[in-house]
């Protein structure tokens, strides 16, 4: 954890030289450290859940970022590869009695064999082409999860008939302890987090962002664009897969209904997380997802304060588009984004202001990775 | 006739309906990419707006052929002041837009709820009539959305081709910069191509309203379809639009009357996996500078 | 006795549970019923013969609320309720109207004074949440109402994360009553086969299986030469399974199930499924959707001549009006359970409804019928509580709430049968051309 | 001399107008070579076929002898001829070292012999060392341009096709560049630039060829080439007509 926030506040210090060391990595910590104090600080059970819930979503937005963020792809089949994963472990654990720690990588492995699936004729086309049809196949996907039912048990969907309790020597429960299960999710959420920033670190994550930046310019230099973009989607169906697993073992059931990963609602639920959060930025989707899960909880109390009194969701939804309309037209960069911006501003002053102090520039200052 | 034949006869009638509704917003989705590269999700809830406004005309004693274009009239200015509130600060950036149409998806949904509330509104049915011919039944009403919709697309085609605002339309579609050069008043064709979709997307809607129950959540369904025939006729292309809107009605009543129903969103989705894999841009690809950078 | 299709229908709870595709069932439990049904219910007028015939006292609200004086304490009690205030129309419509019916049944008690057990006055207070129709959130607030509230009953929700907190609920043995979808069809049937047992659910809503066969029945005594049934129905769980007791029931009954048809959901033009299903010249159309769906439907079929009867379970005033002179020579039965709102056929029934427009601020609201799927069953709770002598061991109280029977709005004698079914009736109504629409109750058919 | 690419009878039509009209080339190992003509004469096209990015209708080009001409753009990059765009250039929302970064290809490809050791040292080689960390949309242009070519070089070039590089640049930064071309064929990489700038083009090229309206009109040195009646009637014709236009 510790060498993750550091290597965090790493990356910023190459983004932005002039940071003073105190400023960046203290908060940023305290800031990743947060969520591991939730069932202390979260004042009811039902918050709780939503902790859990925002956790499950940060590693499916994790995923999204990586093929939509980084690789600019915009696939709108990220939320069936969700469901891919949850109908895989829910299978697996229902007939053949796998156990959680299987469950993981199983249901990570068959969600990324069918983005994969997708991406071989999807990426033969391009832009808003190829978002139509990962799209199509999404609803495709949809399809065979409500008819294929002998092995989906339709639109009933699957349950498990005995809830997991424990992965290898972690036991968890997802009624009256909530807190182990709780970190259980979040240490995922933790380990996507890595993922994305190792990714991004990497010469893969590199050529990712070649690709989303100049297609063409990448292809002259050499870059496999096709291939690296069947990868970056299918690390993104991965983690979609694991995700699968924890929504399972939330719910205790998957089905294609229109609340679940197979909806239009999610796929637009979780682009507009990634696009709010910031979609340049590694901690966008995470700061997207905390801000879905919670910003409603937060922001109704307050209006119900003001002479606007109770709102009902439609107003709510009125207002969540609105910000949605009004970041994208001011703030295009999202919530990270402007972080960002802010604090580059903020550090440059602060970079003048020592200078004209005599003070040398601060260690970091230079440092190129 | 035969029975089968008259079946074959029923069915053709019923995707003909059909297909002019989806001509209808896929041409409204394809004039404003055609143009600007922006995929307007949210014309879906324009559909919704247009179609709960024609109600609300007619409900107040307008009748229903005042009430159509009243609402087309009123989307088409709505839909210009949100292109010039919003979607031209994301002209040089279409996935903002993109954006931007989905976060009005949220707003224009709910607003119609907020409006209008949640439950449905009765069709209405300015005829009421039936025509028999040969075992086949044709309510004179679904006539009448096919008559309007071909007169619609009739005019659009003569507007782009042999109007001022066509050929400049047309023009700034080829080459924005090039069109600015030559003195074509780029940002007021870009507006007005705005209104026109959004127009075209409310005409839809009210023709709608008299077909089919509504309810605020009619758009979405008909703006996939709207999009799907968009992009199989080839983005951008207008003649494409009207094509692939019978292309895909035809798919969709068919597999739905001969086949098994429950697959019938995976024909439709399927045919369009299979155009777009043997012409990526569709069977009649758009031309244009515009086209060739965004597909 | 009113000639009359009666085609029952579980109206809007039911719809609700199309957009959920349900939970978790099997085939199996669908055949079950159906079976039931046929087993137990004789082609005579409603009554079929029950093995144990109720013989006690049938409890009535003034039962419920009758204070004998000696009482020395006042106590407030808790109850969690969760309702799809919000979400997608369908869900919320008839979710609002479910929970409405707890909160006016809950604030009669109250102003009656509460009710009394032993020597002590309790007063209900509602712990409200609204889930937002998102089945985490309602996962997460049957968490908090349990483990944070120690709530010992919860109402709801109407259909969406229904079985998810189903599950939760019946691992912590928390009475749990809902509206939710047919018994068959629904999680806590799911729940007795993972858990061995739901011992502390109760679902609100009567067995639909048990209508359908009846309903054929009468449509073959009211009608004997209509012979060809068509069925055209939703492509999910419920819908499926609505199809299927459809064709059980009405083949059962001598009819000829000449097409059945499948949609998506989604779906507005049905003509091209009309068309096929008109190849075959069936008598009678039979349909399952939403209301939306359902006016579509109905209006497409009409419109092609597809039958000469054909059922909605819209309310039929709404369907005069939509349909009006187009109904000539045809005719539409329109039913719903428990009482028809519009056309009240009971006066328990129009004293309620006058009473709940009055609580809804002097207008009903849609489908305010639904709210009769739960009002009932909170004075009946409140009995059964009674009958244990406790509001706290929930074990003792389902036990009771197995054995109250209750003269409410909704029935003359309600009681939840072995399987943690409400038995109630249901309202049918005809609509034709040029006539005034009639309406009729008709008993349960008793287990 | 040994000829590295030889294209034979290229051609290419775009909706039946001949873009390329059997085009033959040969570039020699070493030599920076100029391809020179009007607007639209297939320039860019020429090399947009050389690279794999668009298919030509007929001909075919060879690398060291293989036949590259059905090859993916990016599979052709790999093989060590590299192209530089006009427009568009560097990766935007990428810092000036990530974008050497993303196209560095030095560890890979033993044989080639990457001449920069790594991207600091390429960077320094462009004199964009002290803008390293600064975002390539925020650097000016005539940096961004030397990193476009800095980004060809990152990805191993034995052939460098570059596209109109000194364009938009006033005269000194075209001198700065044409310094760092020539020092770029010090390395030992081959240079085949298109230019519209004749000045440029003369004192840099030690051949040049001449295209209009697809095809080659003219090839030869500098010197010769300029003398060309042909190409003094083309230039001239190009000249006399923007006159006309403005």
């Amino acid at each position: 954890m510790v060498a993750v926030s550091r290597s965090f506040a790493g990356t910023l210090l190459r983004q932005y030289p002039p940071a003073d060391i105190l400023t960046i990595r203290l908060p940023l910590a305290i800031l990743l450290a947060l969520p591991l104090l939730a069932p202390m600080l979260l004042p009811s059970t039902r918050l709780l859940s939503l902790a859990i819930t925002a956790a499950i979503f940060l590693i499916v937005a994790n995923g999204l970022h990586i093929v939509f963020g980084y690789t600019g792809q915009l696939s709108l089949a990220h939320t069936t590869l969700w469901g891919v994963g949850a109908y895989t472990a829910a299978l697996l654990a229902i007939h053949y009695g796998w156990p959680t720690a299987a469950l993981i990588p199983a249901a990570g492995i068959s969600a990324a064999i069918a983005a994969v699936a997708i991406g071989i004729p999807a990426f033969r086309t391009a832009g808003f082409s190829f978002a139509i049809i990962t799209f199509a196949f999404a609803e495709i996907l949809r399809t065979v999860a409500i008819n294929w039912r002998d092995l989906t048990n339709g639109g009933a969907g699957l349950m498990l008939r005995t809830p997991p309790t424990s992965i290898g020597p972690i036991e968890f429960e997802t009624i009256r302890h909530l807190d182990n299960f709780y970190y259980l999710t979040l240490a995922f959420a933790y380990l996507s987090l890595a993922g994305v920033f190792l990714i991004r670190q990497s010469r893969l994550g590199r050529t990712f962002i070649a690709i989303r930046e100049n297609e063409s310019l990448a292809r002259s230099l050499g870059i496999n664009v096709y291939l690296h973009k069947l990868i970056a989607f299918g690390l993104s169906g991965f983690f979609a897969g694991v995700a699968g697993v924890f929504l399972l073992y939330n719910n205790q059931k998957i089905e294609p209904g229109p609340l679940s990963p197979f909806s239009a609602f999610f796929t637009i639920q979780f682009l507009l997380m990634i696009l709010i959060g910031g979609r340049f930025s590694m901690l966008g989707p995470t700061i997207g997802a905390v801000i879905a899960v919670f910003a409603p909880e937060v922001i109704r109390p307050l209006i119900g304060l003001t002479p606007l009194g109770d709102l009902s969701t439609a107003r709510i939804q009125i207002i969540f588009g609105s910000t949605l309309v009004l970041t994208v037209l001011f703030a295009p960069n999202g919530v990270a984004g402007q972080a960002k911006e802010r604090y580059g501003a903020l550090a440059a002053a602060l970079q003048k202001f020592r200078e004209r102090q005599g003070g040398a520039a601060p260690p970091g200052a230079a440092a190129g990775g | 006739m035969s029975q089968e034949l008259s079946v074959f006869m029923q069915q053709l009638f019923n995707a003909l309906t059909i297909s002019g509704v989806y001509a209808l917003v896929a041409l409204g989705i394809t004039v404003i990419f055609g143009l600007t590269g922006i995929v307007k999700f949210s014309i879906g809830e324009l559909l919704t707006l247009g179609a709960f406004l024609t109600f609300a005309f007619w409900e107040g004693g307008t009748t229903f052929f005042l009430a159509v274009p009243l609402a087309a009239i009123a989307v088409g200015g709505f839909s210009l002041l949100l292109e010039r509130g919003a979607f031209r600060f994301t002209l040089d950036q279409p996935i903002n837009g993109f954006i931007v149409s989905l976060g009005l998806i949220l707003v224009l949904q709910n607003l119609i709820i907020e409006i209008w509330g949640v439950g449905f509104k009765a069709p209405i049915r300015p005829f009421t009539q039936v025509w028999e011919v040969g075992g086949v039944s044709m309510p004179v009403q679904r006539w009448f959305v096919v008559w309007v919709a071909v007169v619609i697309i009739g005019l659009l085609f003569m507007v782009l081709r042999y109007t001022k605002y066509g050929r400049a339309m047309r023009a700034c579609a080829e080459d924005r910069d090039a069109a600015a050069l030559m003195g074509i008043p780029v940002a007021l064709v870009i507006a007005g191509t705005f209104a026109l979709g959004g127009a075209l997307a409310a005409t839809a809607g009210g023709l709608l309203a008299s077909l089919f129950a509504i309810q605020p959540f009619l758009g979405s369904q008909y703006l996939l379809k709207g999009f799907a025939v968009a992009l199989v006729g080839g983005l951008g292309n207008v003649e494409g639009a009207v094509i692939a809107a019978v292309l895909v009605g035809l798919t969709e009543t068919m597999g739905s009357g001969y086949l098994a129903t429950e697959w019938r969103d995976a024909y439709t989705f399927g045919l369009l996996i299979a155009i777009l894999l043997v012409r990526p841009r569709g069977l009649f690809p758009a031309r244009g500078r515009l086209q060739e950078t965004l597909q | 006795m009113i000639k009359r299709l009666r085609v029952w229908w579980i109206v809007g709870v039911l719809l609700t549970a199309l957009l959920v595709g349900a939970a978790c069932t099997s085939d199996d439990d669908v055949d079950d019923d159906g079976e039931d049904a046929t087993a137990t219910s004789a082609p005579t007028n409603g009554e079929a013969a029950t093995a144990t015939p109720f013989t006690g006292t049938i409890l009535t609200p003034e039962d419920v609320l009758r204070k004998d004086g000696t009482a020395t304490k006042e106590v407030e009690i808790e109850w969690g309720w969760m309702f799809e205030l919000s979400g997608p129309p369908q869900i919320q419509i008839f979710a609002t109207v479910t929970g409405d019916g707890v909160l006016f049944a809950v604030q009669e008690i109250n102003d009656a004074g509460g009710f009394q057990i032993g020597d002590t006055i309790y007063t209900i207070k509602l712990l409200e949440h609204d889930t937002e129709s998102d089945p985490n959130k309602t996962i997460g607030i049957t968490r908090q109402l349990i483990v944070d509230d120690e709530v010992n009953v919860i109402w709801g929700p109407a259909s969406f994360g229904e079985a998810e907190a189903t599950v939760i609920t019946q691992a912590e043995q928390v009475l749990h009553l809902c509206a939710c979808q047919d018994r068959g069809l629904t999680s806590l049937s799911s729940v007795e086969k993972a858990a061995g047992e739901s011992h502390w659910a109760f679902q609100t809503l009567p067995l639909v299986s048990r209508f359908f066969l009846q309903g054929a029945l009468n449509v073959k005594e009211d009608h004997p030469e209509y012979e060809r049934v068509a069925i055209i129905c939703i492509d999910s769980e419920i819908g499926r399974s609505i199809c299927e007791l459809y064709e059980e029931s009405y083949s059962a009954a001598g009819f000829e199930i000449v097409g059945v048809k499948v949609f998506p959901p989604g779906t507005s033009d049905y003509t091209p499924l009309l068309t096929n299903l008109k190849q075959q010249n069936p008598d009678i159309l039979l349909n399952f959707d939403d209301p939306t769906a359902q006016l579509n439907i109905l209006g497409q079929a009409l419109d092609m001549n597809v039958a000469s009867s054909y059922n909605t379970s819209l309310p039929p005033d709404i369907v005069q009006a939509a349909f009006g002179d187009r109904l000539e020579g045809k005719e539409v039965t329109a039913g719903g359970i428990p009482r028809q709102a519009t056309v009240p056929t009971s006066e328990a029934a129009a004293a309620y409804f006058e009473r709940y427009a009055e609580f809804s601020g002097g207008e009903l609201p849609l489908a305010s019928f639904v709210s009769l799927l739960s009002y009932d069953f909170v004075y009946m709770l409140v009995a059964a509580m009674q009958q244990a002598g406790t509001v706290e061991d929930t074990t003792a109280i389902a036990d009771a709430l197995e054995t109250i029977h209750y003269a409410g709005a909704a029935e003359d004698d309600i009681y939840f049968n072995e399987q943690h079914f409400s038995v109630i009736g249901s309202d049918g109504c005809i609509v034709r051309f040029e006539q005034p629409i009639e309406c009729s109750h008709d008993a349960p058919v008793r287990d | 001399m040994v000829a590295v690419l030889t294209i034979e009878g290229l051609a290419k039509s775009f909706a039946g107008v001949r873009a390329l009209d059997g085009v033959d080339v040969e570039v020699h190992e070493g030599e920076i070579l100029g391809l020179v003509g009007p607007n639209g004469s297939g320039k860019t096209t020429l090399f947009n076929c050389v690279t794999g990015f668009v298919r030509p209708t007929a001909g075919t080009v060879l690398w060291k002898g293989r036949n590259i001409t059905q090859l993916a753009p990016d599979q052709i990059a790999r093989l060590g001829v590299v192209r530089t765009f006009q427009q568009k250039m560097v990766f935007p929302r990428a810092t000036v070292r990530e974008n050497v970064e993303m196209a560095w290809r030095g560890k890979r490809g033993g044989d080639t012999g990457q001449q920069f050791k790594s991207c600091d040292d390429l960077l320094d080689f462009l004199g964009l060392a002290h803008l390293k960390d600064r975002l390539a949309t925020d650097i000016p242009f005539g940096s961004a341009r030397n990193l476009g070519l800095g980004l060809a070089l990152a990805a191993n070039p034995r052939l460098l096709l570059l596209d109109e590089p000194a364009g938009g640049l006033n005269q000194d930064e075209g001198q700065e560049l044409a310094d760092l071309i020539s020092k770029i064929k010090e390395l030992g990489i081959t240079v085949w630039v298109i230019e519209h700038d004749m000045p440029f083009i003369m004192s840099l090229c030690e051949r040049i060829i001449v295209l209009h309206v697809g095809k080659r009109i003219a090839e030869g040195r500098p010197a010769e080439v300029a003398n060309d009646p042909n190409v003094i009637s083309v230039f001239l014709g190009e000249k006399f007509a923007k006159d006309s236009a403005t």
